[in-house]
């Protein structure tokens, strides 16, 4: 069964159409990119999902439900995150603590008035924090402040945060801005492997076509903010309007 | 009288009083909307706007405080208001560009309640200082009934009969006129000039706009110098009006930073309706429910932020 | 909330959890209960070493009511650095739930009971409602607006008691048929105190008042730890450090600062309603923003985010005000000398007095310091 | 003589010790290329050169037209010529697109009401319309706030904003970085016509291949040292230098 | 929380002890210890100040004579009661709050006997609460309110100063007078109790003259501009505006009038009038009447030579009214304790009850047992134009109403609202 999909979905902003008439359906365990020349309608579609932004018209459903009436943080408990692309995290905080406040907010929901209850009366929220930390490989660290990390680290951190609030559907947009081939690859393999233990839906936007073409499932090309086309990679990559539109003769 | 005249009095009165507020709102907003930065003590300047005037327009003798005892018991230069009027905003804008070298500039880049702190704590001090110097007590800020302009002579108080109106000062009138002018001369600045653009840019940015090849810190001065010397006028022209005290700085403040939110932050023109809004609404409640009028200002700005947390005019983006 | 803070602490929890886990909210724990026994141990010897002490009181010059003032306005300071502390929120309003729960308890004891107990909850009652309806609107917008709506709001709190409402609070002149009457007068299961006047005096401790007081403050140092080792001291936290990411992992921001906001409305409002006890009169001024420019000046002076700075500052204020502040030379200058020193900490030591005191206690003791800081930040 | 020279710079971010010892020419004209990894030093020399603090360089000097600019302040490095698009775009969110381009050219326009110091240029900048051209996006965006501008027409902006600047010096910081590839391709013409027009180019990357299409010379910097100095061709032929700095 | 002297000092030496331990009683040692709790901040500074002045005279001349000190058959001129005076000081800065935390120290701490203050009610009435709960005596300086000895009336508090009530009475047939018969007159009033009752006696005692009142509106507390207020006043058609503030509102509202030309076809007339209010609205109070506590000009003998002695300890400064009130305050307490023979409060306090004197320069008075409201007379005044103010002189002295044209009877207006309380 298809776990998000978005129906008309539309976003003007002032004369500009950013998103326009979008129809797109994501299933279970399924990884999806959406491509598209820069200012395509990309981002927006993705602060769209994550109710940022309101649309002009259309319907986002999770889970069969919709979510367009939902504040951000009730968009994150139903189960979809986003990781940031640069590295948002609570600097004056211990690596545990970043963690543990993701953590806190999945196992406790949005609110909860229970201020005179000491923290260890919550033991899974514990054993959250320990196993998202240990998949993103910073439970060396746990005890140094969020802020001395390296650069690389960071983004880890980042990317578990999204992962402690037990997404169902992980968004992320542009992960690999800015790094090195190197740091590139090593995200990506982290992505895959969480993919895999976590059993996560992954919806990702890349400017990087060996990203995109090594780790999805299907393409969603935007432009001008409607679907031009969508397929598998190999599809898409002969799609003559992608060529023109987007990749420029650009080869892989 | 008929309702007509009515309307026109809380008209006029709304209007002057709001005239204040407005040109000492005028500076914290263009402060806060550019240089990001709160101003706690602008009071402060007011405050000292208004006894630079009292002590420039006139002698005056202290009764209590420490210049009495230190054998200052009379004081003041006795030039005449026009004088004051001229020279307290150019002084009073020099104490605006220390303020920023020294006060503000060191803590740009600190958090906002530090800068609120600080500026709260130089509000304390000055106030104590001039308590300290001046006494407590009040003095009695009066205008020369005429002066001469060159060959032309104005009547600065007195009462003079409006049609609808009857009588009022017109000491108001010019309050307002010059109010108006002022303001627009700070609209054409920050809104139609390189300058403007360069502030607004640095408050994002400092350090690209330097990379653009500009020297940032000469515009952050001269926004802080126009935004204390408006500042002074306002205490001049206020002190006129009212008892001068040193705790007029913090009485001026609070309603003042109404305005800013009310009319939204940045905004020239928010300040403007936000100063008149709250002039108008202090001038017709008292008409119908006097008790209600010092309150009054502060519902206003509940309900308006209820239904436009941003302010009036001010946009979204502004806010922190 | 008395009965709320007093449920066992304890936890069988341990077992479940992996070791290291386990140790580091051991430290919580000890810390927590280590933080309690020293609170109650100061407010035990505090009025015999500022009051009677041979010697030392006479350095001093204390006396026995500055003495319950000075908790007081602890715990008034204590849950205003919950919120400017921990949360980072910066209010200038604070003096609408002092002065608020000060004419609400007042009101209540002339028109429905004088017994202190009551007084306190009805008086902190009202301020928690404030708080709700405040919080509300100046938590519309964050940062310096926040700052600057408080203010204004405290305002209109005052300028309501002074004219509109002055057939309740008495308007200028103050709220003056305040009627305390004895301590646990209302219990009929305490019917044994019943006849015990707040003025009699204890030995070493002074009087009931103190006693009384003095207890409240122990309970309010217990809910405020626990408070911090709750989840919501960590909320807090990561609200002040990064609020957007804070609702992007699935908080609602917003409901937890209107709850930071009220729960030190909630202790101000403690400290509003002892205040009124312990003076049986409502000064209109309790209202004014002075008022909340105290508690500021107080809770950064001491030094915020931590347990102790706030109730320091409280303490050096108001020892300043009433004892230094009573002699001559110093009587004109020691607002300006406040403000300068004020300024000063701001500028140079933003940790406040009790930062420095703990710089200091580090470069001599490296670690042994752990017990406290879990509980300072 | 070459139109800039660090010698000997050592550069650091409060007591972590940065660039060690970096000696690098740039020579009028030409395009040089700065390659290495995250954290390699490469952000760090552009401002260490740019006069933006920190880092401190403390040690070294760096010299731009024989004249030692080291310990000047940025915006009189600036007006000497040497322009900057710095990491991260750093466009001003809160002005439309245009008034971030017209800022580019504030310094330069005499009837200026800001402070400014005589700018002693050789190479004058494009014009808006010219920029617009590269930039298609960007002429309908006009208008706009720039933060609320995609990613990729941010940095079309920040680039376009450098592009009007007069300048001798024109110092990119990763451009391509969030540009679609068909962008990319037109930003590297204008780096070209740019060049042409002997404009002298110092172009950070990360991705060699990238970076040798257009670089005459190129140096690899690694944890602050620069570890080769050479011509394109040299690099693209050593493929062991590639392996360990720049992995790939 | 009275801590009974410090609980180290408890039933201790000294002293006489035919009666028991009541507030700071019994007295320690040789030295007798007052609270003078005066404004040495804050608007009333300089007001404050003076009264100090006065308090400090009164001390030094009760220690060794002096002054009124001479002219009382009961005091000695060697201390009271065999115990040389002392007197600490604090600064209310015209806060009630602070005021009363001030008097609580000297409670507290420094054990004093009596505590003398004011210059507004709200620290009056403060002050005279607390020392009614820690049961020690408060002789109040300037305080016009009824409340005083009103609503908030205290068996251990006493008022030399008249009230509001007095006020109107005192004022109206002076004015009426001088403006001629049955006029209309619009009233502004601050908006709480003293402007209340100020407003309420005004409007009783003009109507009984025969004039007529078109409006009377409140003004909330701290207003600053009364335009909007007086062009209302200045439309309605009235011949007479009265202005119930004092303090910052008199001044700001008085001032907003004459520059609004109100004097113009308006009678102005300000109830009570201060220094500091003077000096604040400056030429404002030209040929304005009102009544004032006391005044130097007052002829007679007590008061020619107070100004005398108070002028000679203080190099030629002129005393204001609060400070004669000031001085004759403490010299009565020290009076009635001589004349009690101890300074046991409930004792002291029945020497006060119903006292008859005629020494304060204010004719024949009483202090009323009733509601320990001293009976006397009122100095009605009219505020000099600018040129002729000097430092200390501000009006001209029009009458001084005698008190038998003043007051009320017991448990009627103010008074039936006062409960004095206990003596223990
Ligand atoms: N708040 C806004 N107001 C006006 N226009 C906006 C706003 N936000 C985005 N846009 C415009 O909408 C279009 C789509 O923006 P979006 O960020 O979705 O592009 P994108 O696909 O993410 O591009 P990129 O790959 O460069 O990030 C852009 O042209 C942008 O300028
Ligand atoms: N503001 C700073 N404070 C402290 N250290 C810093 C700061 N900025 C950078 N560094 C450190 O300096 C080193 C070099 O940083 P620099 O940004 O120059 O690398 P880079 O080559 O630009 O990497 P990238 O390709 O990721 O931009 C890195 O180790 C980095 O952690
Ligand atoms: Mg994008
Ligand atoms: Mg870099």
């Amino acid at each position: 069964m298809s776990l998000l999909d978005t129906e008309g979905l539309t976003k003007e902003f002032g004369g500009l159409v950013a998103v326009d008439d979008v129809d797109l359906e994501i299933h279970e365990n399924e990884s999806v990119s959406v491509i598209g020349p820069n200012g395509a309608g990309k981002s927006t579609l993705i602060n769209l999902i994550t109710r940022m932004l309101d649309p002009t018209a259309g319907d986002i459903r999770f889970k069969g439900e919709s979510i367009t009436g939902l504040e951000p943080h009730d968009v994150v408990q139903s189960g979809i995150s986003k990781s940031f692309q640069t590295a948002s995290i609570f600097p004056d905080l211990t690596v545990e603590e970043n963690a543990r406040i993701a953590a806190l907010a999945a196992e406790h929901g949005a609110f909860r008035f229970n201020f005179l209850r000491h923290q260890r009366r919550y033991s899974e929220v514990d054993k959250l924090t320990r196993r998202t930390l240990d998949s993103v490989g910073l439970l060396g660290q746990r005890e140094a402040p969020a802020a001395d990390l390296p650069y690389g680290d960071k983004r880890r951190l980042e990317i578990g945060i999204a992962l402690a609030s037990e997404p169902d559907l992980l968004l992320m947009d542009e992960p690999t801005a800015g790094m090195s081939p190197e740091e590139t690859h090593a995200t990506v393999d982290l992505i895959e492997r969480v993919k895999e233990e976590l059993g996560l839906t992954i919806l990702l936007v890349e400017h990087d076509m060996e990203i995109v073409f090594n780790v999805s499932d299907r393409i969603i090309v935007l432009n001008r903010g409607r679907v031009i086309t969508q397929g598998t990679p190999d599809e898409v990559q002969g799609h003559p309007e992608v060529q023109e539109a987007y990749l420029g003769g650009v080869e892989l | 009288m008929s309702i007509v005249s009515q309307l026109a009095t809380i008209l006029l009165n709304g209007l002057q009083q709001g005239a204040i507020y407005v040109l000492v709102a005028i500076g914290l907003s263009i402060i806060l909307g550019t240089l990001k930065f709160v101003n706690f003590a602008h009071g402060a300047l007011y405050l000292i706007g208004t006894y630079l005037g009292l002590l420039i327009t006139l002698n005056i003798t202290i009764s209590d405080g420490k210049l009495a005892e230190w054998g200052y018991g009379q004081v003041g230069l006795d030039l005449g208001f026009l004088p004051a009027l001229v020279i307290v905003p150019i002084i009073v804008f020099g104490v605006g560009l220390l303020m920023e070298r020294f006060i503000a500039r060191p803590f740009y880049d600190r958090p906002d309640t530090d800068q609120i702190l600080l500026t709260f704590g130089l509000a304390i001090v000055v106030q104590e200082a001039f308590k300290i110097l001046f006494g407590g007590q009040s003095y009695n800020f009066a205008r020369p009934a005429q002066t001469s302009l060159g060959s032309i002579e104005l009547q600065l108080s007195g009462p003079i009969d409006l049609p609808l109106v009857g009588t009022i000062g017109i000491w108001r009138l010019y309050v307002i006129a010059i109010t108006a002018v002022l303001v627009a001369l700070v609209y054409l600045l920050i809104e139609y000039t390189d300058f403007g653009l360069v502030v607004r840019a640095g408050t994002r940015d400092a350090e690209m706009v330097r990379l653009l090849g500009v020297k940032i810190t000469r515009p952050y001065l001269m926004v802080f110098g126009v935004g204390a010397a408006l500042a002074g006028i306002a205490g001049v022209v206020g002190g006129t009006l009212y008892a001068v005290n040193p705790n007029i700085g913090m009485e001026v403040l609070v309603p003042s930073f109404l305005v800013v939110v009310i009319g939204g932050v940045g905004s020239i023109r928010g300040a403007v309706v936000g100063g008149i809004l709250i002039g108008l609404t202090l001038s017709s409640l008292v008409a119908v429910a006097p008790q209600w009028s010092q309150v009054g200002i502060y519902v206003l700005a509940a309900i308006i932020l209820l239904a436009r947390p941003q302010g009036l005019l001010g946009s979204e983006e502004v806010a922190p | 909330m008395n009965d709320e803070t007093s449920e066992p602490t304890t936890e069988d929890g341990p077992s479940l959890i992996e070791s290291d886990v386990a140790s580091t909210l051991d430290r919580f724990g000890s810390s927590e209960r280590s933080i309690v026994g020293l609170t109650v141990l100061a407010v035990a010897v505090f009025p015999w070493l500022f009051v009677r002490a041979p010697v030392i009181s006479g350095l001093f010059r204390g006396y026995q009511s500055l003495a319950s003032l000075i908790l007081i306005w602890g715990i008034f300071a204590l849950g205003f650095n919950l919120l400017l502390g921990y949360t980072g929120l910066l209010s200038f309003g604070h003096a609408a739930f002092w002065g608020g729960a000060a004419y609400a308890a007042g009101i209540f004891s002339a028109s429905v009971s004088g017994s202190p107990v009551l007084m306190v909850l009805f008086g902190t009652l009202f301020a928690v409602l404030l708080a709700w309806i405040l919080g509300f609107v100046s938590l519309r917008r964050g940062g310096i607006y926040f700052s600057i709506l408080t203010l204004a709001f405290g305002q209109m709190a005052y300028y309501l008691a002074l004219s509109p409402l002055q057939g309740l609070t008495n308007g200028e002149n103050g709220f003056t048929d305040v009627d305390v009457g004895n301590l646990f007068g209302f219990l009929d299961a305490f019917s044994a105190f019943e006849s015990i006047p707040l003025g009699t005096p204890v030995p070493l401790l002074g009087d009931w008042l103190y006693v009384f007081v003095g207890a409240i403050t122990v309970l309010c140092v217990a809910a405020v730890v626990r408070i911090l080792h709750s989840p919501y001291g960590l909320v807090f936290k990561a609200i002040r450090e990064n609020e957007q990411r804070a609702s992007f992992v699935g908080l609602n921001v917003w409901r937890y600062k209107l709850m930071a906001f009220i729960l030190s409305g909630a202790f101000a409002g403690v400290a509003g309603s002892l205040f009124v006890v312990h003076g049986s009169y409502v000064p209109v001024e309790s209202l004014y923003w002075t008022t909340s420019g105290e508690i500021v000046v107080m809770t950064v002076l001491g030094g915020v985010g931590s347990m102790v700075g706030p109730m320091l500052g409280a303490g050096l204020y108001l020892y300043v005000e009433n004892v230094v502040s009573g002699d001559p030379a110093i009587q004109p200058y020691w607002h300006l000398i406040l403000g300068l020193i004020f300024v000063a900490v701001i500028a140079l030591f933003p940790e406040g007095i009790w930062g420095i005191v703990g710089r200091v206690r580090e470069t001599f003791s490296a670690p042994s310091t752990d017990a406290e800081q879990g509980g300072e930040n | 003589m070459s139109l800039l020279s660090l010698e000997d710079v050592n550069a650091y971010y409060g007591e972590s010790h940065i660039l060690r010892d970096v000696t690098m020419r740039v020579e009028e004209g030409e395009v040089c290329a700065l390659l290495g990894r995250n954290g390699a030093g490469k952000t760090t020399t552009l401002r260490s050169i740019a006069g933006a603090r920190p880092p401190d360089v403390r040690g070294g000097a760096v010299r731009f037209r024989d004249e030692d600019i080291t310990t000047m302040e940025p915006e009189d490095i600036s007006t000497r010529g040497i322009s900057l698009v710095p990491e991260e775009r750093r466009v001003f969110p809160n002005l439309s697109v245009e008034e971030n381009l017209h800022l580019a050219e504030v310094v330069h326009n005499k009837s200026n009401t800001v402070g400014r110091s005589i700018p002693q240029v050789e190479h004058v900048g494009m014009t808006t319309e010219d920029v617009y051209d590269e930039f298609e996006r960007l002429r309908e965006r006009q208008t706009q706030k720039a933060g609320t501008l995609s990613g990729g027409e941010q940095q079309m902006l920040a680039i376009a904003r450098a592009l009007k600047q007069n300048t001798d010096l024109l110092m990119l910081d990763e451009p391509y970085e969030g540009l679609a590839p068909q962008i990319i391709a037109n930003v590297e013409d204008a780096i070209r016509r740019i060049s042409e027009t002997g404009t002298t180019i110092l172009l950070v990357e990360q991705n060699a291949a990238a970076a040798i299409k257009l670089a005459d010379r190129c140096y690899v910097v690694d944890q602050g040292k620069i570890v080769f100095d050479g011509t394109a061709a040299e690099l693209r032929g050593d493929d062991e230098t590639r392996e360990r700095y720049l992995g790939v | 929380l009275s801590d009974d002297g410090g609980s180290g000092d408890g039933g201790g030496g000294g002293g006489d002890e035919d009666y028991p331990a009541l507030g700071n009683y019994p007295v320690e040692g040789d030295k007798v210890t007052f609270g003078f709790n005066v404004p040495q901040s804050g608007s009333y500074a300089s007001e404050g100040k003076d009264e100090l002045r006065a308090y400090k005279l009164a001390v030094k001349h009760l220690n060794n004579g002096g002054g009124w000190v001479d002219s009382w058959d009961d005091l000695s001129g060697d201390g009271v009661l065999g115990k040389q005076v002392d007197y600490v000081t604090g600064d209310t800065g015209t806060d009630a709050d602070r005021a009363r935390k001030q008097a609580s120290r000297m409670i507290s701490r420094d054990n004093v006997m009596m505590i003398s203050g004011g210059s507004s009610s709200a620290v009056a009435i403060a002050v005279q609460g607390l020392c009614q709960k820690e049961k020690v005596m408060f002789m109040a300086c300037l305080t016009h309110s009824n409340d005083t000895t009103g609503k908030d009336c205290a068996r251990y508090g006493f008022r030399e100063m008249f009230n509001a009530y007095m006020t109107g009475q005192a004022l109206a047939p002076v004015v009426t007078e001088e403006y001629g018969k049955d006029l209309k007159f619009y009233q502004l009033y601050a908006d709480y109790s003293w402007g209340k009752t100020q407003q309420a006696s005004m409007k009783k005692f003009f109507e009984e003259e025969g004039w007529s009142q078109v409006k009377s509106v409140a003004t909330p507390l701290g207003t600053k501009d009364f335009s909007s207020y007086l062009s209302e006043a200045s439309n309605s058609g009235a011949d007479a505006l009265f202005l119930n503030h004092y303090g910052l509102d008199g001044a700001n509202s008085l001032k907003g009038a004459i520059q609004a030309g109100l004097d113009q076809d308006m009678e102005i007339v300000m109830p009570l009038y201060n220094r500091p209010m003077a000096q604040a609205a400056g030429g404002a109070i030209d040929g304005i009447y009102g009544t004032v506590a006391w005044d130097s000009q007052i002829d007679n003998e007590p008061s020619n030579s107070f100004t005398k002695f108070f002028g000679e300890e203080y190099n030629g400064r002129v005393p204001s009214g609060p400070a004669q009130l000031a001085y004759a305050q403490t010299l009565q307490y020290a009076a009635a304790a001589e004349r009690a023979e101890t300074f046991y409060p409930p004792e002291v306090i029945k020497q006060l009850e119903d006292y008859e004197y005629s020494d304060l320069g204010m004719e024949q008075e009483t202090m009323r047992k009733c509601d320990h409201q001293a009976q006397r007379a009122v100095p009605v005044v009219k505020g000099l134009p600018k040129s002729e103010q000097k430092s200390g002189k501000y009006f001209e002295i029009v009458q001084i109403t005698s008190r038998d044209q003043l007051g009320y009877e017991c448990g009627q207006g103010p008074a039936s609202k006062c409960e004095l309380g206990s003596y223990k």
